[in-house]
């Protein structure tokens, strides 16, 4: 039985894909109630792993596809860490695009591929080779592009195209880069980083630089970051869950396994490849951050926002440390929880009142204060302050630096730190201290039972934010999680 | 003497050569038709050819050259009939849809 | 035959051919090429391929001849001069060494291959457990049978793709009719149909009969056939008949199908296409005779083109 | 003590917060200015109870911190609760009726928690916790009254808070790693303390904290911000929350060692403020910010010390209990003073001249009148500050003077007949009592001897020159009928807004001709490369191509082959 | 018994049935379904490379049947894309209102059964000529359908088609002449690098890249496929240049991989990889949604070519050669799903241009989602089968140091993903005027089946390389025909 687990867990949303796609929109509502359940069972079935692996008890499904290439679903603790984010906020997810769509057109869709993308998701986390990791990779990139366009207007059908190409060809490099390893070393599990001593540097490193450069289009390093500000074409579920979460993550994760996983940290030290990708991304907070500063769109200045921030995992990765790698892996899940918030806010704004710049934010924190509240608490764990998830995370990261002799970090931190107030301050004050217009003074946040779903997934992601950063010790929080996975072989 | 024993089947590549000039020089298709039969024939001519023994010709050969030339016809008689109905729909009083289908589809 | 016969031959067909493709009056051209078959049927006589120069001249001049005179006619008809719009003379120039060079390789290529009948030793061999005499005949009913087979699903099939390019009202009306009939050839041309028309189906069933042993076989009989229907429907001793005539469908699947179910009824005694020993001359006289009868009509109809609506001046 | 006291210790931090929790409650929250006073009751509480220097560890929370109380901590615990209920007790007649008196409350008791909270912590992550909480939720009592002047203050101070912060942040990771990467103030700042300790550590921390306390040149929101906040507000910005940042040198400068570059620095910075504040605070025309100019100075001076005995390497023990005192009594007495401007504000005739006389009072004892409260702690302090500081130290009893002066000459008259509150009467006498007496009550606990244990008149007076020449030079002044010139408020930060403000344009404008230059999408790339691919697509579509085409593959696979 | 000749026996015999049968022709498509199905099966149950030679005529006469794992994935990719293809076209090619004939209503079933049954001729033969004549049954079939839609497009085509035949037969007569037999198995026992042998296999190579619409002799297939009916297209792009290009493979890899220097396999290649690019390129200029997909047949085409020198070189029929095979495989059943998706979407905006499907993806998901499916199958991304094709390849060109072909084989897919999702762009764009779709449940779901197929045969990898791997020219060619009585 518990070796059909992943499996289960893999495919599990495959069920409400289905249903969403066939069920007519008259029965919506059957709709909505299936899709949480499931949520609400893979969220369940999460749990039990949690326990299960946290007594060192790993599963592991295999199925060989073709000869010499198996395809494996494994829950190790890395696995678990994304999938339970994935799963918790898929649940958010769910029940705030509920409500945020209410009974608009192309529901059926829209959750159909939803569901497949956290279908993709979960495989990426649970893949237990580079191939099964490929494939679910490029699953997510499919099912993500109809709800990139759902809209259909022209905005959105241009960052479909953009994201796209973008994407696609990083899975071009990356398969190119799995591939050739594969041919030099046979297949890679992430079970333990293969022999790679009797392999020409040069070939290693441009193989590195190959999967890198692929994982790094989903993961909006720079210069390959641009089809992340463009999708924010998509409606504020997609951005909140798949944005921030799903896509970036997947390259952001395929990043930490190419690292610790395949080519393992003593050989990345070795070829002097970490230094380059830390710089890079250290490159990426700021330059992102920067990018943000400039933005009048809300959602755009998420977008940069994100990837900035985004690059903090890769940066604590690439730094290969112990206090860096765990400040990697607790930002993996502090950054979506702290991202999906924002973006759920700021869809709600968009939804309730309209507000989709900066300059309509006057005063939105009177007629929204619930919202508002949840957005400010986002923002501050953004910027890293304390007692907010982003405070623990830059702490470690910022350790991590000065651990790996990379005291540079310290000052991208504080650089981007500065930029984060830069740009998340100013909606703050706008909300908080201007004066209403008067059409937003009409709204009543909470007023009927759609309008409380829509706020009650922020208000949650808001919480856990702060519990995140205030409870950071606590036992299966995000970090005691990281430092597990960290313990348990990511530190040599 | 080579040239001897092989008079006929050169005349075939002779006849190849020719027929496929005439197919790129001839702007016509039905012109191009014939230049393909003349082709088709250069072809069976060296099969032919090449299949004369001492005192006969290899019946084998002589069946593939018979199967070739119905096959030839069936399908010059199908290209003779297109090339037709082009030159009919290009006059065709509405000269607008003459490229599309013919009407047939529902 | 001698050397010098065989080098003339070669050389009036080398020009023939050139002639019917050089020449700018596409008559003319054609008027050419059948010559250029009638040639190259002699040719096969030369090479003691009476089989074959028959086919030649009846299916690969006669036949492929009269096409191209009714498509040309019918052509002109419409407007169509056939003239070829000249080419820059470079680009023959280059079309020209191409087609030479092309010439010059296989040219070579055959002349590096040495003449033989290889296989005509092991079919002598076979043919009397056959019951027939005509070696090639026996090649393409028993040995070869299988391409023969598909050979005239071709045939039908071709027939078929010729109907499917009706035009959209025209089906399943027949064929236009040939223009001869409504010119001054027309009592003639009648009184000359009705007589040969029974006259080719005797001349076709001779030449079914003989083919077991001597040459000649079903293709060159349904030629005949053929030829004495196109004859007998410009005479207007017959008219097409409509395409979804039962008759007609039969006639034309007749060969194909029985050929099919001999065949098939192979597979009940052994094997696909087995002819069982004693049978083997009765089976192929009869695949002959019905595929004679499924050609004729069906190169006939070919010959008549896709039907047309029943006002239409052919 | 039947409950472990050190649980006390929590909450402290909890209780303020669990108001702060009520204030969101829709319909409790603008009564909440009644709870004020409430908040601190548990430090004060802690600061009988509690037991000194224990760590309570609290795992599970933040990175497995404590808390615990230190024996400066007590000092600045005490001097900060005592302020924060006076003020709180004075709030809640001052802001009665204020249309955001809900927002006040919340985040004055937010503002409450992170101040003592930063007293109490023993590790770095809360420590970190509490000042970012001071820091921000202070940003809406600055701007508390929302006048364009205020959002301009506001704008400033949070600002530099956050700069401020991360200035800190980056000092702490470093601090932390250097000390093996434990998170235990203890630790990190005996690890500071050895030989070859990053100096960028105390950097970063100076900056940090020194932003927080006024440090010039880093003071310049401090002038502009404390004056805008609501009275009660300016009275805990001034008095007890840049305490925060004085308490955060306080924990964390390496002392024992000897710092002699970092030290000098700091105490050039700290003495060059003490006196340029004073002067400057001298020549403003409202009272509060010529306090918050006082303020300045003081904790110039108060830095000033440290980063002289931060050179000399003295010893916490020789030098933190004189500037906690020193603190304390800063605390109180400039919180009496700012709750004295609005007091003052509402008094006529007999009554304004009684608390005129009660603020000069206290002001002389900021100043150092000797004998007073203030010169007590300055004398505690002068031992630390060696004897060049022990002098500049002496000589800026004349420019606070001065200052102090100018301050009473534009305390506000009351515009109409008004009954003075006895609720802001009586918070402001006691916070002057108290400044002027627990000094003088804490003096030997602290230092370990007596005050004044033989007075010196004589030396006394002449101590007191500065002093009485500051009089001399204000009454010559009255006497002359000059006024003093009404300065800007914020001296340097009016030069780094005009440049930022340009840097800001320029780059928007940069960023705008940028947008307009972008290439218009979706136009037809390289018409060029479009015609010439379909007239390639049309010749090999042609069939003639095709077979030359076909020819010319045949030879070349031949070719090829051969 | 055997299936190897009942599956060409089958059509033809349908084939007659339907030119009997006059305006009730389509419904033997229902008998032919489950018939040909059977027969699939049987065929694959075969052992590998078991074969017969046709009414016991020995060789070098007779010619020989045989079942290798291409001809095995061939019949049987062909036998769905037919029958589903089929199920499609039931409605398109029916009676007139008044149950009487139409001429492309009529002439449309013998011409599918003529086109199966030549095709699976050809797949199953070892015998040249043989080849010839299932090549022309193709052919002729093809080019009558493709004159369904356009007639000029269809004169060009067969004339093409034509000239590609004769090439093929000029080569076969080479052959025989030099051999004195035209049988593959034969043929590779006696094969000679001489000068006739290499004349012949570069002419008959040269005709077979024009059936198989490889670049720069693809000119023909965009307008014929593109202008076809739906069916028809789906026919022709899926199957039709399928039967080049297996002939192609026997040839090179079965017949005469002893003579064939890298050169021509580099030669082959080249082309192979221009087609992936140029066609890739053509599909992404064009506004029209059957030119695009036409187009797209050009290059995926490519990737067969490509294949050509990685095949030779691999060892084994692991890697390339499984590749190549199961990305003809693939291709075959997405692009025959893409064309019944398009004929479907098209007919419904009454519209060619891509801006007409303009919201198409509300009115019709199922249709779009085939399309969409069938697309991840071209652009080669995972599950799908075309991934695994592609993913295999790309192995190979990695481990023999192939870099261009690798590139090649990457770049393919980015191009591919450009112009397929261009389509699939206007169809999820938001419209003001919902287009209102009359149901026809089975031709929604005939591309869909196919769509899936292609997708889901990508968790069938194994099975699809056991099969591919049984072919002749891994082990040594099968000498003496077995017979399966």
């Amino acid at each position: 039985m518990n070796e059909f687990l992943p499996l289960l867990l893999v495919f599990l949303p495959f069920v409400p894909a289905l249903i969403s796609f066939a069920l007519p929109e008259r029965m919506a509502v059957w709709r909505d109630v299936i899709n949480i359940s499931f949520a609400l069972a893979k969220l369940a079935l999460v749990g039990f792993l949690l326990l299960s692996v946290e007594d060192g008890v790993t599963t592991e499904w295999r199925y060989e596809f073709l000869q010499g290439h198996d395809f494996i679903l494994r829950t190790d603790a890395f696995a678990l860490l994304f999938i339970t984010l994935s799963a918790f906020l898929w649940l958010i997810a769910t029940v705030y695009a509920i409500a945020y769509f209410g009974r608009g057109p192309h529901l059926a869709r829209f959750f159909g591929f939803f569901n497949l993308c956290v279908l993709a998701a979960t495989g990426v986390a649970m893949s237990g080779t580079t191939i099964t990791f490929f494939l679910f990779y490029e699953l997510l990139t499919l099912a993500t592009w109809p709800l990139v366009v759902h809209k259909g207007d022209e905005k959105s059908l241009r960052a479909g195209r953009i994201y796209l190409i973008y994407t696609l060809a990083g899975s071009a490099a990356f398969l190119a880069g799995i591939v050739w390893l594969k041919s030099l070393v046979g297949t890679i599990e992430f079970t333990a980083p293969p022999d790679l001593s009797g392999i020409p540097r040069l070939e290693l490193t441009l193989i590195f630089i190959l999967c890198i450069g692929g994982l790094g289009v989903k993961a909006a390093l720079i210069p390959f970051h641009g089809w992340l500000p463009e999708a924010m074409a998509a409606p504020a579920p997609v951005s909140a869950l798949l944005h921030a979460v799903a896509v970036v993550k997947a390259g952001a994760f395929g990043i930490v396994r190419m690292i610790y996983d395949v080519y393992g940290i003593d050989t990345v030290s070795e070829l002097g490849l970490g230094t380059p990708l830390a710089v890079l991304a250290g490159a990426t907070i700021l330059y992102g951050s920067f990018r943000a500063v400039m933005q009048t769109d809300i959602k755009k200045r998420l977008a940069y926002s994100t990837v900035s921030q985004v690059s903090y995992i890769i940066l604590g990765a690439s730094l290969i440390g112990p206090f860096a790698i765990i400040g990697a892996l607790v930002h993996l899940v502090h950054q979506g929880i702290m991202k999906i918030t924002l973006f759920m806010c700021a869809g709600a704004l968009d939804n309730r009142m309209g507000i989709k710049s900066v300059a309509d934010l006057d005063g939105a924190g009177r007629a929204m204060p619930v919202t508002m509240a949840a957005f400010s608490i986002g923002a501050l764990g953004m910027i890293g302050v304390p007692p907010t998830a982003g405070f623990i995370s830059k702490w470690h990261l910022g350790l991590g630096g000065l651990q790996s002799d990379a005291p540079w970090v310290i000052a991208v931190l504080a650089g981007s730190s500065l930029l984060n107030a830069l740009y998340f301050l100013p909606l703050l004050y706008r909300a908080w201290l201007l004066p209403p217009s008067a059409k937003l003074a009409s709204v009543r946040e909470l007023d009927g039972a759609w309008n409380r779903m829509l706020i009650l997934p922020a208000a949650i992601t808001a919480l856990a934010t702060l519990a995140a950063g205030a409870f950071a010790t606590f036992p299966f929080s995000p970090l005691s999680w990281a430092k597990l996975i960290a313990e348990s072989g990511y530190l040599k | 003497m080579a040239i001897v024993e092989h008079l006929y089947p050169l005349t075939g590549a002779v006849l190849v050569g020719l027929g496929l000039y005439g197919f790129l020089t001839l702007r016509h298709p039905l012109r191009q038709l014939l230049a393909v039969n003349v082709v088709g024939a250069g072809i069976f001519l060296i099969l032919g050819g090449l299949g004369r023994g001492a005192d006969s010709t290899d019946p084998f050969p002589q069946a593939l050259v018979i199967t070739g030339i119905v096959v030839a016809v069936a399908l010059t008689a199908f290209g003779a009939a297109l090339i037709l109905r082009v030159a009919e729909d290009e006059r065709a009083p509405d000269g607008t849809a003459a490229d599309d289908t013919n009407g047939n589809h529902p | 035959m001698t050397l010098a016969f065989d080098l003339i031959l070669c050389l009036m067909i080398i020009g023939t051919a050139a002639s019917a493709l050089l020449m700018r009056n596409a008559l003319a051209a054609i008027v050419f090429f059948i010559v250029f078959g009638n040639l190259l049927g002699l040719a096969w006589l030369a090479m003691d391929a009476v089989n074959v120069a028959m086919a030649e001249i009846a299916i690969g001049a006669g036949v492929t001849g009269v096409l191209l005179i009714l498509a040309r006619q019918r052509l002109m008809a419409l407007g169509d001069d056939l003239v070829c719009d000249e080419m820059p003379g470079w680009l023959r120039a280059g079309a020209l060494v191409a087609c030479a060079g092309f010439a010059a390789l296989v040219g070579a290529a055959v002349l590096s291959v040495a003449p033989s009948d290889d296989l005509g030793g092991p079919i002598a061999a076979l043919m009397p457990s056959l019951g027939i005499e005509n070696p090639v005949t026996g090649v393409l009913l028993a040995f070869r049978a299988y391409d023969t087979l598909l050979e005239t699903f071709v045939l039908l099939g071709a027939l078929v793709a010729v109907w499917s390019l009706a035009p959209g009202t025209a089906w399943p009306h027949p064929p236009a009719t040939l223009a001869l009939t409504e010119r001054e050839g027309h009592g003639v041309a009648a009184a000359f149909g009705r007589l040969l028309l029974p006259l080719a189906l005797v001349m076709a069933a001779y030449l079914v009969w003989t083919g077991s042993d001597l040459p000649g076989g079903a293709f060159q009989a349904g030629t005949v056939l053929a030829g004495g229907l196109i004859i007998a429907v410009i005479g207007g001793a017959v008219l097409w008949p409509r395409g979804d005539n039962r008759l007609l469908r039969v006639a034309l699947v007749l060969g194909p199908a029985v050929f099919l179910t001999i065949g098939l009824a192979g597979i009940a005694l052994g094997r696909f296409l087995f002819y069982p020993p004693g049978f083997e001359k009765a089976l192929i006289v009869a695949i002959e005779y019905s595929l004679a009868l499924s050609i004729g009509v069906t190169l006939a109809l070919q010959l008549a083109g896709p039907p047309v609506t029943p006002d239409h001046k052919g | 003590m039947t409950v472990a006291p050190s649980l006390l210790l929590p909450v402290v931090i909890l209780w303020p917060i669990l108001l702060a929790l009520l204030c969101l409650l829709p319909k409790l929250g603008p009564r909440m200015l009644l709870a004020l006073p409430l908040a601190p009751l548990p430090a004060l509480a802690a600061v009988f109870l509690a037991p000194r220097d224990q760590t309570l560890s609290v795992t599970w929370v933040l990175l497995d911190g404590g808390l615990r109380l230190t024996e400066p901590g007590v000092l600045f615990l005490s001097g900060a609760a005592v302020l924060w209920f006076w003020a709180g007790v004075y709030a809640l007649r001052y802001m009665r009726g204020d249309p955001r008196a809900r927002t006040f409350a919340l985040f004055w008791m937010l503002v409450l928690a992170g101040n003592l909270g930063v007293f109490l912590a023993a590790d770095l992550a809360s420590f970190y916790v509490f000042f970012a909480l001071v820091s921000l939720a202070a940003y809406p009592l600055v701007i508390h009254d929302r006048k364009p002047a205020s959002m301009r203050a506001g704008a400033v101070y949070i600002i530099l808070a956050v700069i401020g912060e991360t200035a800190l942040l980056a000092g702490f990771m470093i601090g932390a790693h250097a000390a093996g990467g434990t998170i235990l103030i203890d630790e990190i700042r005996d690890s500071l303390a050895a030989p070859r300790a990053d100096p960028l550590v105390l950097w970063l921390m100076i900056a940090g904290f020194g932003i927080k306390a006024g440090l010039v040149p880093l003071h310049v929101w401090l002038p502009v911000a404390h004056p805008a906040a609501p009275v009660p507000a300016s009275a805990v910005l001034s008095g007890a929350i840049v305490k925060a940042g004085i308490f955060g040198l306080v924990t964390f400068l390496p002392w024992g060692s000897a710092w002699p570059i970092s030290g000098t620095l700091l105490a050039l910075a700290g003495f060059s403020g003490l006196f340029a504040a004073a002067l400057y605070g001298a020549m403003q025309g409202n009272p509060k910010t010529v306090l918050a100019y006082s303020t300045v100075s003081q904790m110039g001076l108060l830095m000033g010390v440290m980063g002289a005995a931060l050179a000399a390497g003295l010893s916490a023990a020789s030098v933190l209990p004189a500037v906690a005192l020193y603190a304390l009594h800063h605390g109180l007495a400039k919180g009496a003073l700012f709750l004295g401007v609005g007091v003052a504000g509402k008094a006529r005739g007999v009554v304004r001249g009684l608390v005129i006389a009660a603020l000069a009072m206290v002001a002389l004892s900021v100043a150092g009148l000797p004998l007073t409260a203030g010169a007590l702690t300055k004398s505690a302090i002068k031992g630390s500050a060696g004897d060049f500081g022990a002098t500049l130290i002496g000589l800026s009893a004349l420019t606070s003077g001065l200052l102090l002066a100018r301050f009473l000459f534009t305390l506000p008259k009351a515009e109409k007949e008004d009954r003075l509150p006895g609720l802001m009467v009586v918070p402001m006498v006691a916070l002057a009592a108290a400044a002027l007496a627990l000094p003088w009550s804490l003096y030997a606990a602290v230092t370990g001897k007596a005050p004044y244990g033989t007075i010196d008149f004589l030396a006394l007076g002449v101590s007191a020159w500065p002093l009485g020449l500051a009089a001399v030079l204000v009454i010559a002044a009255l006497g002359i009928g000059l006024r003093a010139p009404s300065l800007p408020e914020g001296d340097l930060l009016g030069v780094v807004s005009r440049v930022s403000a340009r840097a800001v344009a320029a780059a928007q404008a940069a960023a705008s001709v940028r947008a307009s230059e972008k290439p218009v999408e979706n136009g037809q790339t390289l018409p060029e490369l479009a015609e010439g691919l379909e007239r390639l697509e049309r010749l090999i579509n042609d069939h003639t191509a095709t077979s030359v085409s076909l020819i010319l593959i045949a030879l070349g696979l031949f070719a090829a082959l051969t | 018994m055997s299936p190897l000749d009942l599956l060409v026996a089958a059509p033809l015999a349908f084939m007659i049935a339907a030119l009997l049968s006059g305006p009730w022709g389509r419904w033997w498509l229902l008998a032919a379904i489950p018939v040909m199905a059977g027969l699939t099966v049987w065929l694959l149950l075969l052992p590998e490379g078991s074969g017969h030679v046709v009414g016991g005529w020995t060789l070098p006469l007779g010619v020989q049947l045989r079942a290798d794992g291409v001809a095995q994935l061939m019949v049987a990719a062909t036998a769905v894309c037919a029958a589903i293809v089929g199920l499609y076209a039931l409605h398109e090619f029916a009676p007139g209102a008044d149950r009487s004939e139409t001429a492309h209503g009529f002439a449309f079933w013998p011409l599918f059964y003529l086109l199966w049954g030549g095709a699976n001729a050809g797949f199953l033969t070892t015998d040249l000529f043989n080849l010839y004549i299932a090549l022309e049954m193709v052919s002729l079939a093809a080019v009558a359908m493709a004159a369904m839609g356009s007639l000029r497009a269809a004169l060009r085509y067969f004339v093409i088609a034509l000239v590609g035949s004769l090439a093929y037969l000029l080569g076969v007569a080479l052959l025989f002449s030099n051999y004195a037999t035209v049988d593959l198995t034969l043929l590779a026992e006696m094969a000679r690098p001489d000068l006739a042998t290499k004349t012949a296999l570069a002419v008959m190579t040269a005709g077979l890249l024009i059936k198989a619409a490889v670049f720069p002799l693809h000119g023909w297939l965009p307008p014929a496929h593109a202008a076809a009916p739906a069916p028809a297209s789906a026919l022709l792009s899926a199957i039709v240049v399928k039967v080049g290009f297996v002939i192609l493979l026997r040839l090179w890899f079965e017949a005469f991989p002893a003579i064939i220097a890298p050169a021509g396999l580099e030669l082959l290649g080249w082309l192979g990889a221009l087609a992936v690019l140029y066609g890739s390129v053509q599909a992404i200029r064009q506004d029209t949604l059957k030119a695009l997909v036409a187009y797209s047949t050009v290059a995926q085409i490519g990737y067969l070519l490509l294949a050509f020198p990685l095949v030779a070189t691999a060892a084994g029929t692991g890697g390339a050669w499984a590749g190549m095979t199961i990305h003809a495989t693939a291709h075959m059943l997405a692009k025959a799903a893409m064309f019944l998706a398009a004929g479907l979407m098209l007919k419904a905006v009454n519209g060619h241009h891509l801006k007409d499907l303009h919201g198409l993806a509300r009115a019709m998901p199922l249709t779009v989602a085939a399309f969409g499916l069938a697309a991840v199958s071209l652009m080669g991304l995972p599950p799908s089968a075309g991934f695994l094709a592609k993913f295999l390849l790309l192995e190979a060109a990695v481990e023999q140091g192939a870099v261009f072909a690798a590139a090649v084989l990457l770049v393919g897919g980015l191009l591919a993903a450009v112009y397929l999702f261009k389509p699939l762009a206007w169809a999820f764009a938001g419209s003001d005027t919902p287009v209102v779709v009359a149901k026809a449940p089975l031709r929604t779901a005939a591309p869909l089946a196919l769509a899936l197929l292609a997708v889901s045969l990508g968790f069938a990898g194994q099975a699809m390389v056991d099969i591919t791997a049984g072919s002749p020219w891994a082990g040594p060619p099968a000498t003496e025909a077995e017979d399966v009585q």
